[in-house]
């Protein structure tokens, strides 16, 4: 165990910022800024540190904390870290900095914003970090709260019945999540993640809720697979996104894009999969259909989306439906006479790759909208701009890039995970794959459709009068995650290199019990 | 020393180019343009080295692989090859480039994003040369679809014309569809060999141990997964090459500046389909040892081929813009190519896909040099009587029209195109691309003399045409130099000196006979006489006169006509089809997201409030937009039991405490009964 | 034994019933809190000393704090008075709403056959409590905590500026 | 009458006191302090009912009082922000003048 509690300075840090700046109710704007951001900055230092430490040829967690804590209720504060949770608090600690720069100009409390969005950020962390169901489902509760007050607040003109549909929905989902719990535990004794999934593995787990009486089995798999449907979202549990997206300020849809979605998809990977292999083994050939809906309508969706924050929403279902697909995929050859280790590591490895992917393209994305919607003073409807291009050439460089990354072009970082997706898909479900690749051309046509009509053209609507390129601070979020694409797109061993012992330890056991 | 270990830096070169010429701000002209064109050269000269060492050893593979990254088990590979196809490729896409990055330097002066087009240009170079060195078909796919975004950049570089930027958007999307094809195609080939590497010592998927597994009968009807995936990859060629039924994008990225239109849509990357065939031929061709299957790969390579050339050709016929009878023209001989790879005789493909290269960049660079002088008219009937006072440009253009009309012995043209029909005339299979070939020979050289005649005989029929004068020597010497090659080029194939197929195949090709077949030999003479004439007796006896006098041939057959020259109206059918359907998808997913997936959302919600209107709990807002039909009967239910409703908090717990009492009291009498 | 329990019961609803009755809002809830000490006082007296400090804690402690902004946020009310008819018959009507339960209640109480064992209070440890919460109690525990964190955001919700409520569809 | 009648006595009186002023006042401060009384009337049943049971082994009557008192307070954060909502809308917190939802 690693004498410095390395994982709750990681999840605690930005809490204690946030404590701070409620603590020091005379601080300036300035500086309610200026420490939000250096306590944003601690997730990407810590895990800098964190990846000084991290045993790359290990797939198992690491840095683990482990301590009694409600003796009765054998809940332990249980903190742990392996590839998967790494790439997460990379992400987050790459997008939760640059969505507030991204909010640096915004008006409204900075104080209350700084604050609540430093809750957000310690509530994610703590999702991605805690292996324990008792406090993992506070931290998965909590992040709601601000997101809600985030996006209320400060968000579009329709935001209160965005944020109220957003919170409404996700808690529900979650309170079928938390009563699936209660009934595991009741019938475990156990809410810890990696005994869970040990009696996952063996099949114990399904014994004893089966002990519960017949239908506990199935119903506690659908709640918990109701409560991270919702969350992801899977088709079609995603009407609350557009909205909730769009009309939230750009800082809170980078967080929402690039993080918060991929909570769901950590919950199916690390929850629903590890924990309910043969539940969701049967249910997978179903699963994929709709994962296939998603993919494949939420890009024809996004084609007729005028507006373009709902636009880019839209394409991130169709993303994280990639995810899913692949996790489906494995689930349904799990338990085959001939395991396809090499196409299930493909389609698992472009999952992880995917997620961290994802957050890149989308938050660069949203922020770029972020960047549009300001200069045309509250407009970002697809007709309101036109030759955006000759007015702000950097500017439309680095959301050509951004989307070029989104629609999976070779060279940049979202290709990788999207190819590895289809290859593993392919060598498990065939149809499945050949089906999602409408999605990839959905995509390429309404991204290119953006692109010209919003920066093609002769400068039109907002950018016929004055329009400022990119400025300084703009570019202090840009080009970093822009950088990233181009590293990642021809380097992906770096991130490869972090999870891939998880991968194949993943790909290795994918017997049913 | 392995030569091919080096071979990384024929793309790195442009690739750094272009990475400075991105960082360049607007002033820095020179530095992006020089920067590039030193890229060139050095790629050139490093190609040429890099063909010298692959001529060393014609029959070997060099090959240089390394791991990209491992992933679960196994490791994604890829690597670089070196064979004299590589090499040959190589040399002609540098050269070329290198030509054409000059010729910019003049055509684009005026251009205030000079720099930017460098930039791209040099992009466009370094994917070009990495499609043609990588030897794993996952790299070669990465400089592909990095080939398909410059392709996108150049031809959308005047962006703020509309045109420019749907045909960008265009081309894109529909090499994409192939390319969507050829990810499959990938995908499949690397799920059944676990490997994408070309050459691997033995285990590449070109080599004898893959392919015998490929063209095993595993599909439905016999097929072999080696044809399935053939023509999954096929799709990837035929939307980068133009081929038949994608090449709707080619005649549009005509809107991009005439160096790209040389360079890329001419020379080099619409031949990359051609090539990538040539590539994967022997996978290509593996199903042919299965005699029982129903369909063989090559069978449709030929059979698109074949149409390709010929509709092509016949559309050029009747094309009006200068640039537009060039660009049908270049999907007609990449028809032809891919006629040849279809029939089986890659090598006269890539024979012809060389000297295509340089007589097509000759007449694009031609038609840049009158575009140039003429400030940007491009329509044939405002041209006219150039010849005099563009004497190098004319000479030089004559040259390359004489080349793709394949007049005898003297042009390049010629022998590529005599050893494609010589590979048609020998196949088994069919004859009809034979009689296609046949027939587009004749129209080549009937639309190529009518467009040298209507652009450069009679008398100028604009003022533009009045002013022009001849270009500068950056944009002539261009011409010169491919002026020389697409005469020269043609002796390197010649049946009585098989050079170049000997090199390309690794083995001896015995010379035979300068004349291979002399009939066929005689016929196409014949048939480009037959076309050369009519051209002449239709245009170049009597040149227009005015601007605005019917075409000769609009005249007699205007229905014809008119069809040609509006494409066949394949683009009016993929509006009504692929655009109809695409835009129905999504109208259906909109709607279902708004009106289904939420209305069901909804509904649960108003169900609730349904219960609470029986309960008296009377919504305000009453039920939303939508299910108003089917609640307005409720509404009024609940309306009648809201009459009770006060909305006095106090009134109902009143009534509740009241109620409490009479029930017990009630109850108590029931009891005491 | 039943002396102090009378004296704690009198003292209860005496100060319960000023504090209906008081005009005054601030008094009232002082009225009240001293009678939810009364009751706090009860269940010393029934052995239930971890309930009767919850009492203390969370009534006296929290409610009646909440209780005195929302008097001191709704200040501005108009009088409280009503038209005297109107108010009168709704005290008439309380009133005897009030006595008539009260009458069902008592005579039930009254003629419930209802033994009494052992004098001695029930020994319950708060160790033992804990362990019976987080044990068998477990799941309840966990759906009141959900329920106070929603109650909370509702309340905060519900108390927020309502000035940007029900905004137009989205587009 | 024994020791629990007479605590449950009591309690009948503190509901009915409770009851008397939610239904007799007009000041939705006050009628929701009424609600608190009764409801603390019921919790003194529970630990009534607790003290004097037959079998005085498990803890249910305080445990659950405990989870009562934690619903009561929910339910007068809730209340209390209701009244003030209410108040903001309509400058009064007289609930005879709350008749919104009136059918």
């Amino acid at each position: 165990m690693s004498p410095l509690p390395l994982l709750s300075l990681v999840i605690f840090a930005p809490w204690i910022g946030a404590a701070l700046i409620a603590c020091l109710p005379r601080l300036g704007a300035g500086a309610c800024r200026a420490i939000a951001l250096a306590f944003s900055l601690s997730t990407l230092a810590l895990s800098a540190v964190i990846l000084g430490c991290y045993e790359r040829g290990a797939a198992g967690y690491q840095l683990v904390e482990m301590h009694g804590w409600i003796g009765a209720l054998a809940v332990h504060y249980h903190l742990g870290l392996d590839g998967l949770s790494l790439v997460l608090v990379l992400l987050t600690g790459l997008i939760a900095p640059g969505a507030l720069l991204a909010s640096w100009r915004q008006p409204g409390s900075p104080r209350l914003f700084s604050l609540l969005f430093l809750l957000l950020q310690g509530a994610a962390l703590g999702v991605f970090l805690a292996l324990d169901f008792f406090h993992w489902f506070i931290f998965w509760e909590l992040s709601l709260i601000p997101a809600y007050f985030l996006i209320r607040l400060w968000g579009g003109p329709g935001a209160g019945r965005a944020a109220y549909q957003f919170v409404i929905y996700t808690l529900g989902g979650s309170a079928f999540l938390l009563l699936g719990f209660v009934a595991i535990f009741a019938a475990t004794g156990t809410l810890d993640f990696v005994e869970l999934a040990r009696m996952g593995a063996d099949g114990s787990l399904a014994a004893r809720l089966a002990a519960l009486g017949g239908f506990w089995p199935k119903a506690v798999f659908a709640g918990v697979l109701l409560g991270f449907a919702v969350k992801v979202p899977l088709f079609p549990f995603h009407t609350w996104l557009p909205p909730a997206y769009a009309e939230a300020p750009t800082s809170v849809s980078m967080f929402l894009t690039a993080v918060m979605s991929k909570m769901g998809v950590y919950g199916f990977l690390r929850l629903l999969w590890p924990l309910f292999p043969a539940p969701l083994h049967a249910a997978s050939p179903f699963l994929i259909w709709l994962a296939l809906g998603g993919a494949v309508l939420g890009a024809f969706a996004a084609m007729r989306q005028s507006d373009i924050k709902r636009m880019i929403a839209y394409s991130s279902i169709n993303h994280l439906s990639y995810c899913l697909l692949a996790i489906f995929a494995v689930s349904a050859a799990s338990g085959r006479a001939a395991p396809a280790g090499d196409a299930a590591a493909a389609a698992l490895g472009g999952t992880l790759l995917q997620m961290f992917n994802h957050g890149l393209s989308a938050g660069a994305l949203f922020f770029c909208a972020g960047i549009l919607e300001a200069r045309a003073g509250g407009r970002r409807g697809l007709g309101d701009f036109g030759g955006v291009r000759t007015a702000a050439p950097v500017l439309a460089g680095l959301c050509g890039i951004a989307m070029f990354s989104s629609l999976g072009l070779p060279g940049l970082n979202g290709f990788v995970g999207e190819f590895l997706i289809f290859r593993g898909v392919w060598g498990l479900v065939p149809w499945a794959a050949a089906t999602a690749c409408l999605g990839l051309f959905a995509t390429a046509l309404f991204l290119l459709t953006f692109w010209q009509r919003v920066f093609h053209g002769p400068r039109a609507g907002a950018a016929a009068g004055p329009f400022a390129d990119v400025g300084p601070l703009d570019l202090a979020v840009l080009v970093p995650l822009v950088a990233l694409m181009f590293l990642l797109g021809v380097l992906p061993q770096l991130l490869t290199g972090l999870f891939n012992p998880l991968v194949a330890s993943w790909a290795a056991h994918l017997s049913l019990p | 020393m392995n030569p091919a270990s080096h071979l990384w830096v024929i793309p790195a070169l442009p690739l750094l180019a272009a990475a400075l010429g991105a960082l360049t701000p607007r002033g820095g002209r020179r530095l992006a343009a020089g920067a590039a064109i030193a890229a060139m050269a050095g790629a050139l000269i490093a190609s040429c080295f890099a063909l010298h060492a692959a001529l060393a050893a014609p029959a070997a593979h060099l090959t240089c692989n390394f791991e990209w990254f491992r992933l679960g088990g196994g490791a994604v590979r890829l690597g670089w090859l070196l064979d004299p196809l590589n090499g040959l490729m190589c040399v002609m896409v540098s050269l070329v480039s290198l030509l054409i990055f000059i010729f910019s330097l003049g055509y684009m002066d005026e251009d205030e994003n000079f720099t930017r087009f460098f930039c791209f240009l040099a992009l466009f170079a370094a994917a070009m040369l990495g499609v043609v060195v990588s030897n794993s078909l996952l790299l070669l796919f990465v400089s592909w679809e990095l080939v398909g975004l410059s392709s996108y950049l150049l031809i959308g570089f005047w962006f703020h014309k509309p045109s420019a930027a749907a045909a960008a958007k265009k081309a894109f999307i529909v090499t994409r569809i192939g390319d969507l094809g050829f990810f499959i195609g990938l995908v499949w080939l690397y799920d059944s060999t676990g490997s994408l590497l070309l050459y691997d010592g033995g285990r590449g998927i070109l080599e004898a141990h893959a392919l015998a597994g490929l063209a095993a009968p595993a599909l439905a009807g016999g097929l072999a997964a080696s044809t399935a995936i053939g023509l999954l990859i096929f799709c990837g060629a035929a939307g980068k090459s133009g081929q038949f039924p994608l090449h709707v994008w080619l005649p549009d990225a005509m809107e991009g500046p005439t160096p790209v239109s040389a360079l890329i849509h001419a020379a080099t990357m619409v031949a990359a389909g051609v090539f990538l065939m040539a590539r994967v031929f022997p996978l290509m061709a593996a199903d042919q040892a299965l005699a029982s299957a129903p369909l063989h790969a090559l069978t449709v390579v030929a059979g698109i081929g074949a149409v390709t050339a010929l509709m092509g050709a016949a559309i050029a016929v009747a094309q009006d813009d200068l640039k537009k009878v060039l660009a049908f023209s270049t999907v007609s001989q990449l028809g032809y190519m891919m006629l040849a790879v279809g029939v089986g005789s890659w090598v006269a493909a890539i024979f012809h896909l060389l000297t295509h290269a340089f007589f097509k960049a000759l007449l694009f660079l031609g038609a840049g040099s009158v575009i140039h002088a003429t400030h940007h008219e491009q329509d044939i009937r405002r041209l006219g009587g150039l010849g005099g006072r563009m004497r190098v440009t004319f000479a030089t253009f004559a040259v390359g029209m004489m080349a793709l009309a394949g007049v005898p012995f003297v042009f390049s043209g010629f022998w590529s195109k005599e050893s494609i029909l010589h590979a048609a005339m020998e196949w088994e299979v069919s004859r009809l691309p034979l009689w296609a070939g046949l027939a587009g020979v004749v129209l080549t050289a009937y639309y190529m003399t009518r467009l040298t005649f209507e652009v450069f005989a009679g008398r100028p029929r604009s003022h533009a045409a009045e002013q022009a004068r001849e270009s500068p020597a950056v944009i002539t010497v261009p011409l010169l130099v491919l002026a020389a090659g697409a005469i020269l080029l043609g002796f390197l194939g010649t049946p009585a000196w098989p050079w170049l197929q000997s090199q390309l195949t690794g083995a001896a090709v015995p010379s035979g006979p300068l004349i291979e077949s002399p009939v066929l030999t005689a016929v196409s003479v014949i048939l480009v006489a037959l076309g050369l004439g009519a051209g002449w007796y239709l245009y170049g006896r009597r040149p227009r006169s005015d601007a605005g006098a019917a075409d000769p041939v609009a005249a007699a057959f205007p229905a014809v006509f008119a069809f040609l020259a509006a494409r066949m109206k394949l683009d009016e059918l993929y509006a009504l089809t692929v655009g109809r359907l695409s835009s129905a998808l999504s109208w259906l997913a909109d709607f279902l997201d708004r009106r289904v997936w939420d209305g069901a959302i909804r509904l649960l919600a108003r169900l609730g409030e349904l219960a609470g209107l029986m309960n008296g709990e009377a919504d305000r807002d009453g039920l939303n937009a939508g299910f108003d039909a089917v609640s307005e009967g409720f509404r009024r239910a609940g309306r009648a039991y809201s009459r009770a409703q006060s909305g006095d908090a106090q009134g109902y717990l009143r009534a509740l405490a009241v109620g409490f009492v009479v029930l017990v009291v009630l109850v108590l009498m029931g009891c005491s009964r | 034994m039943s002396a102090a329990l009378a004296i704690v019961a009198l003292a209860t609803l005496g100060s319960a019933a000023a504090a209906m009755l008081g005009r005054s809002l601030l008094r009232s809830i002082f009225m009240l809190a001293v009678s939810w000490a009364g009751v706090a006082a009860f269940y010393m007296w029934a052995g239930a000393q971890f309930v009767a400090f919850a009492q203390v804690l969370i009534y006296l402690g929290a409610i009646s704090m909440v209780a005195l902004f929302a008097v001191l946020l709704t200040r501005q009310s108009r009088d409280e008075a009503s038209p005297p008819p109107a108010a009168l018959r709704r005290a008439i009507l309380a009133v005897v709403a009030a006595a008539g339960v009260a009458a069902v209640l008592l005579w039930a109480v009254a003629h419930s056959p209802l033994a009494v064992s052992g004098s001695l209070a029930p020994a319950t440890s708060v160790r033992q409590l804990g362990f019976d919460l987080m044990g068998r109690h477990a799941a309840a525990l966990l759906v009141v905590g959900v329920l106070l964190t929603i109650a909370l955001l509702g309340a905060v919700v519900l108390a927020a500026d309502g000035a940007q409520e029900r905004p137009g569809d989205e587009p | 009458m024994n020791a629990l009648q007479l605590c449950l006595a009591f309690s009948s009186l503190l509901f009915a006191v409770g009851l008397a002023g939610a239904l007799a006042r007009s000041n939705a401060i006050i009628v929701l302090l009424g609600l608190e009384l009764m409801l603390n009337a019921a919790n003194i049943n529970f630990i009534a009912f607790w003290r004097f049971s037959p079998s005085s082994a498990p803890a249910t009557g305080v445990i659950f009082v405990l989870f009562s008192i934690a619903v009561a307070a929910a339910e007068a954060a809730v209340g209390m922000a209701l009244v003030i909502a209410i108040y903001r809308h309509q400058k009064t917190i007289r609930l005879p003048d709350a008749t919104d939802l009136k059918g």
